[in-house]
């Protein structure tokens, strides 16, 4: 009480300074009505020919959006449609980003992209360069999908309409997600991207899209990266193995050879560990252990289901399981010899002194280094049926 | 620049009404302009673009010359 | 001048805030990459010995603010010399921590809004909380600090999805030399920072309760530095985590399906906002007493502005501002934390030894 | 506007000072009924309420007297039948010469009333008149008899509008300021229950009472209140509402420091917690000093309630609370700052649902929060039958016709509604949410969530340096009282309630036990 006096005028001071602040400043900075900007759902970067960044973006018009979906459509007049496809030439990402503003009519906000779709040039030539914008923009969301494009450019893929979904990239992304019960994409998230792009002993490998159809894509396989460039690709299969070795893989409908048939194992739950065996010092082998629990899905074949059969079953899945591993081993070693199971990370981790010495030729360490592969599959469940549909017998 | 000045010269006004009207002492005044002429003049090289080196830059520099850093 | 008082639960949330401050975005020890939890401790465990000599001094004059111990102990002259050194040391602290919450703000959220105004208003806020007294900041930390533990648990708990628990092997890569750095960094960002109590330990109502608050305060802020580094590291990895320029503020933008940027903003408002104030009242308490002015809040509004240009004159850019945080702050900060701290302590110990009637009474 | 109404006030009284009828300290009554008959018509001359009567009586009609009142104050059936029925039949065989004791034989065994005073001078007995009693002067007698046959009429005791509850009584106070009291004393049945009187305000000379229990109140918050209630220098209290602006201490805070309720058993729970009451005539709104912000997200029923629910019920009160000050701002920062917080889909709609609109969110905001503003006030001005119509249009314009004409976005309509609701939930507030809310809206505007957080640091500093007659108005949160927070955001059952609150009284904090601990169960 006894400054009253003194408080109550800070007290008038503090609001009249802040009541006139705004007046004083001459614009609001940063402030951005959301009628000012141009929502990109989605965007692609590729290498043109003459070796410019040219930079693709498909914008939402929401407006479009909202009709369509509430069905409120005035009737008669045209559908506006929901999504536009720009694109924008320039020697760095940023510069494009900005070159955009000169063909559009808004801001591009960025942080909405639900997918990065970058082009199979621009991977040959290496992404670190064009990653770098990415990490620094204050407004890119990290957990965006990227995709490397395979057989089209990213203006291809960002064009096409699907009736799935009124925005593409968030079809595009919905077929990523489902990647959880497929196991036949790396899903790739940014952040991952630059993790893996920092740490050492781990190539890059980034999902992989391509287009089948006029208005159709698919999301499958994965690129292969050395030293930030492109080298090669997995195809699903193999993806499936190397997501197995590097327990990425959620659920994946694996098909087991049966008696004049196949039957296809739901797996459920999948465990991948990896590890680099050392002996006196020196690396002797890469080892991956993967336990998988799977559920009898589909019986398209003969024979019944006993215990035994069980067993064996067990075992065929196991042996699938590892093929598919193998695959992926033998590719990323022998064809493209590069480590993008992590191999190498692991060997930094727990063997720090060799791995001083040895970082520089890892490549060609990992390439020579034997794999042993060991899977270890359970079935659980059977389903509800029994045994199989008799066929003629 | 004209910002600076008009931004200095409410926040004297202000402080000076008060002080004057209290009847401070001389040590309040002489202390008072002392931080706020500095500030003045500081921000005002700062206003033309003229980064007058800091007391960051001398306290390194200091570092330095004792030997403490390389 | 010592009437306004503020208890022990204030004094411990004031002491939480201030060792927060900056901490908690700028991510102390990350020199030590892998190892910075390593750091973390040791630095933690110095930094609650550091702070227990504080409150050694304290406790060998009571009722004493460090202004009167230094004149007491060293001399009217040399006691005064030193004051006015710990008050420049008191200004350049609060600059800096607005000068680092201006970037971060201006760097995460409004890259086109001048730093300087959002420097000016924050300290403008500041200066109307240390206008109001001691007391009114102590009952302000009690309903703001909690906040800061528990944005941080609430995004602990949910990037803990994203991880992978052996990212901070392996242990010692680069030998022990950059960890004691490290360490020592932390050590004088933030505890040897605290130094700026010394000027508010007199308000405390119970002496008695002064170890122990300090004691707790200063471990709780380690385990949460340690929680915090922890979580980073196992989202983001020790290379990224590296070369983040805000590490708690990129792990935060990583919780899935939902972007709590702003809470983070309030983090740094909250923990940096006391860490200024603190100084700000410090500085100004210490300089009120040594020119006999009766009010220390007659120059509050003049120490602000001067920081606030301060803190712009300083920099020319982010870079520069870490650099010199990393590398020459802690040089600098050596004989205000822990040097003139350790002869005070040895000062009053001998004067308590040659008194017999002092040291009964104790 | 306190000080402008007394300064006009007064400036009329200068005027016509000199017309005024003034009654000095000590004028005597006069001896004859003739006299005294003749000064009373002067001092309420053109005071067509003004009775009096001239009875003569006695045996042969010698012994005069006067009746004297002010019409519709008394109960006139009341006082034929206990006054001038006893007094008349008393007189009648009654001879002159035994005047001289009839004064005494009146006032002891005829009239049958029980409250009757002497006045002993004019000035007396015409303040006796004009507060409504009747006055008898008796024929030779300096002195009248001031009997109290005052008409109880007013307003009945009925439930309030401004405070519903579910539980607990529905008796609310009314304009007189004894039915008020008798309430009071109806539920605290103890002598320690303090009611002292004083006269306020230089021209209506309003009767304000205050009201504490001994004991329990801390005595430097009874004597601070009494002293600021002595310091008052108005012409009129017409409403409790103008001493609480005298008394609050904080003029230019928008939290109220000073409490207000209309409900008995609200104010008899305040009581027991030690604050004080101030009871002003003719106001059916009793003030409780000291009032500290969790009071503003208390109820009654909470007590009367299981207190799991009364918990729940107050953190979605001060959920309400942070709502209806902060949505709005809230709003426009997410759209005009801070785009990366949305989700895609929601920014979607959002940017679909602000497509085309020609006003910035901020404008927006304001645009549709003052037409709210409006129609809430015109709600309350307007005669009940007209405001039934103005509903359906407010609704009708704002709601649909503003959307469908692309002036506001449909998402402003429900964050305005939501707020809207919300700001009723915590009635004591809502002149501070309201304002609070623009300034909020603008901050958001310049400096997105920065500008809210900033904003916020600046309200929070305020609400910890404001204290209500010395109490810390955000007690017991800060300064921290562990023991009072059993009655704060959580509260704990009735039983477990056993001490006082701390922070309004230090000394006697343990609360009364076994037996007496009823007493602390019904304070809201």
């Amino acid at each position: 009480m006894m400054h009253r006096k003194g408080k109550k005028r800070t007290g008038i001071k503090l609001t009249a300074f802040l009541l006139v602040l705004p007046l004083l400043l001459t614009g609001c900075w940063n402030n951005r009505d959301l009628n000012e900007i141009n929502i990109v759902a989605g965007m692609g970067v590729e290498r043109t020919e003459g070796g410019k960044i040219l930079l693709t973006v498909q914008v939402v018009e929401p407006a479009a959006i909202q009709s369509t979906s509430s069905g409120k459509g005035k009737g008669g007049s045209s559908q506006p449609k929901p999504v536009f496809v720009e694109s924008c030439e320039g020697e760095t990402v940023f510069e494009a980003v900005r070159g955009m503003l000169s063909v559009i009519d808004k801001k591009l906000f960025l942080s909405t992209a639900q997918i990065l779709i970058i082009g199979e040039n621009l991977s040959r030539d290496g992404i670190g360069e064009i990653l770098d914008f990415f990490q620094r923009d204050h407004e890119i969301d990290y957990s965006m999908e990227v995709l490397v494009a395979n057989g089209a450019t990213p203006r291809e893929i960002l064009e096409v309409e699907t009736d799935m979904d009124a925005i593409p990239a968030v079809y595009i992304k919905g077929t990523v997600e489902n990647t959880i019960s497929r196991g036949t994409v790396k899903k790739t998230m940014l952040i991952d991207l630059i993790k893996d792009m920092g740490s050492r002993g781990r190539q890059l490998a980034i999902g992989q899209i391509s287009k089948t159809g006029e208005n159709e894509i698919r999301t499958e396989g994965t690129a292969v990266f050395k030293n930030g460039k492109l080298v090669g690709w997995l195809g699903p299969y193999e993806t499936r193995g190397y997501l197995f070795a590097t327990n990425k893989v959620k659920s994946a409908i694996v098909n087991v050879p049966a008696d004049k048939g196949k039957i296809a194992m739901e797996i459920m739950r999948s465990k991948g560990k990896i590890n680099v065996t050392f002996k006196n010092g020196k690396p002797a082998a890469l080892t991956v252990k993967v336990k998988v629990y799977a559920n009898v899905g589909g019986y398209e074949g003969r024979g019944k289901l006993d215990p035994d059969h069980l067993i064996k079953l067990e075992q065929s899945l196991a042996e699938e399981v590892k093929k598919e591993i193998l695959m992926a081993l033998e590719k990323s070693q022998k064809q493209y010899s590069s480590d993008i199971f992590g191999f190498g990370t692991n060997v930094h981790k727990y063997h720090p002194m060799y791995w001083k010495n040895a970082e520089k030729n890892w490549d060609v360490i990992f390439s020579m280094l034997p794999a042993d592969v060991r899977v270890d599959a359970r079935i659980m469940r059977t389903g509800i049926s029994k045994s199989p549909v008799k066929k003629d017998e | 620049m004209a910002i600076v000045l008009a931004v200095f010269a409410v926040l004297i006004f202000y402080d000076l009404k008060e002080f004057i009207r209290k009847k401070e002492p001389a040590r309040v005044f002489v202390i008072y302009f002392l931080f706020m002429a500095a500030s003045l003049a500081v921000s005002l090289l700062l206003a033309a673009g003229r980064r007058p080196s800091s007391p960051a830059q001398w306290i390194e520099a200091l570092l330095k010359m004792i030997g403490v850093m390389q | 001048m010592e009437k306004e008082k503020i208890s022990g639960i204030q004094l411990f949330l004031l002491l939480l805030g201030f060792l927060f401050g900056s901490t908690v975005i700028l991510g102390p020890a990350m020199g030590a990459k892998n190892d910075a939890w390593l750091a973390i401790i040791l630095g933690g465990a110095t930094g609650v010995l550091l702070m227990q000599v504080y409150v050694a001094i304290s406790l060998l004059n009571p009722s004493k603010a460090l202004v009167d111990i230094l004149r007491e102990k060293m001399g009217k002259v040399a006691g005064n010399i030193i004051a006015i050194l710990y008050i420049w040391y008191f200004i350049h602290l609060a600059s800096l921590v607005l000068r680092d919450f201006g970037e971060f703000i201006c760097t995460v959220t409004f890259p086109e809004t001048p730093m300087v105004v959002v420097i000016a208003i924050f300290a403008f806020i500041l200066v109307y909380a240390v206008n109001s007294g001691i007391e009114v900041l102590g009952r302000l930390g009690e309903l703001l600090v909690p906040i800061i533990p528990l944005v941080t648990l609430i995004i602990s708990l949910s990037i803990i999805t994203v991880r992978d628990f052996t990212a901070f092997l392996p242990v010692l890569e680069n030998g022990m030399s950059p960890v004691l750095k490290a360490a020592f960094n932390f050590v004088t960002f933030p505890f040897g920072e605290t130094i700026a109590f010394l000027m508010l330990f007199p308000h405390l109502n119970k002496k008695d309760k002064l170890k122990n608050v300090v004691f707790l305060s200063a471990v709780t802020s380690t385990i949460v530095v340690i929680i915090v580094f922890f979580r980073d590291i196992i989202v983001l990895g020790s290379d990224l985590m590296s070369r983040s320029t805000f590490t708690p503020h990129l792990s935060s933008l990583l919780i899935p399906g939902l972007n709590i940027e702003p809470l983070i903003d309030i983090n740094l408002l909250i923990g940096g906002g006391i860490k200024i104030s603190v100084c700000i009242y410090a500085a100004a308490r210490a300089l009120s007493q040594i020119t006999g002015i009766d009010d220390y809040r007659k120059l509050t509004g003049a120490i602000a502005t001067f920081c606030v240009v301060l803190s712009i004159w300083g920099f020319g850019n982010v870079l520069e501002l870490f650099i010199w945080s990393e590398k020459v702050w802690p040089y600098y900060s050596f004989p205000f934390q822990i040097a003139i701290p350790l002869l005070l302590l040895l000062l009053s110990l001998i004067k308590k030894g040659k008194s017999p009637n002092a040291g009964t009474k104790k | 506007m306190p000080g402008k109404t007394s300064k006009q006030y007064k400036n009329g009284n200068q005027n016509i000072i000199h017309d005024y009828t003034q009654i000095s300290a000590s004028e005597p009554i006069p001896g004859t009924i003739e006299a005294v008959s003749a000064r009373l018509g002067e001092i309420f001359s053109d005071c067509c309420d003004f009775i009096t009567r001239e009875i003569s009586c006695g045996r042969n009609g010698q012994i005069k007297i006067l009746v004297a009142y002010i019409n519709g104050f008394v109960d006139k059936r009341v006082l034929n039948q206990d006054v001038i029925h006893p007094v008349l039949n008393f007189l009648s065989g009654t001879e002159l010469h035994e005047g001289s004791c009839i004064y005494e034989r009146l006032k002891k065994c005829v009239v049958i009333n029980n409250d009757i005073k002497e006045a002993g001078d004019m000035q007396q007995a015409v303040e006796g008149i004009l507060s409504g009693e009747t006055l008898l002067f008796i024929d030779g007698e300096s002195k009248a008899l001031v009997i109290g046959v005052k008409d109880p009429r007013g307003r009945q005791v009925e439930e309030p509008d401004s405070e519903t509850s579910i539980r607990g009584a529905r008796e609310g106070f009314v304009e007189n300021l004894l039915t008020n009291t008798t309430l009071i004393r109806k539920r605290i049945k103890n002598p320690n229950l303090k009611l002292e009187i004083m006269q306020l305000g230089k021209q209506t000379k309003t009767d304000v009472c205050i009201c504490y229990i001994k004991g329990i109140a801390n005595e430097k918050i009874v004597r601070e209140v009494k002293e600021r209630l002595r310091k008052i220098k108005t012409d009129a209290i017409l409403d409790s509402g103008i001493i609480e602006q005298f008394i609050s201490g904080t003029r230019l805070s928008l939290f109220p420091t000073v409490g207000n309720s209309e409900k008995c058993d609200k104010l008899a729970g305040k009581l027991l917690e030690g604050r004080v009451a101030i009871l002003c005539d003719g106001s059916p709104y009793v003030l409780t000093v000291p009032f500290l912000f969790i009071e503003s997200i208390q109820t009654p029923d909470d007590y009367y309630d299981h207190a799991y629910f009364a918990t729940f019920m107050r953190l979605l009160r001060l959920m309400a609370l942070m709502v209806s000050t902060l949505l709005p701002g809230m709003y426009v920062a997410l759209v005009s700052f801070h785009h990366t917080v949305i989700p895609f889909k929601l920014m979607i709609t959002l940017a679909a649902s602000r497509q085309g609109i020609p006003f910035s969110p901020f404008i927006e905001a304001i645009l549709m929060i003052i037409a709210f503003e409006l129609l809430r006030e015109a709600g309350i001005r307007m005669p009940r039958p007209v405001g039934q119509a103005l509903s359906i249009v407010g609704a009708i314009v704002l709601g649909e016709a503003s959307v469908a004409a692309g002036i506001a976005s449909n998402l402003m309509v429900i964050i305005v509604a939501i707020t809207a609701i919300c700001s009723f939930v915590v009635p004591p507030l809502i002149r501070a949410t309201m304002l609070l809310r623009f300034v909020f809206l603008a901050a958001a505007n310049f400096f997105g969530f920065l500008g809210i957080s900033f904003v916020s640091v600046v309200v929070l500093i305020h609400l910890c340096r404001l204290r209500s007659f010395g109490v810390p108005y955000m007690a017991p949160f800060s300064p921290l009282t562990l023991s009072d927070l059993k009655d704060s955001l959580i509260m704990v059952p009735i039983w477990a309630m056993l001490t006082r609150p701390k922070i309004l009284r230090q000394e006697n904090a343990r609360g009364a036990k076994g037996s007496k601990r009823q007493e602390l169960k019904t304070r809201p």
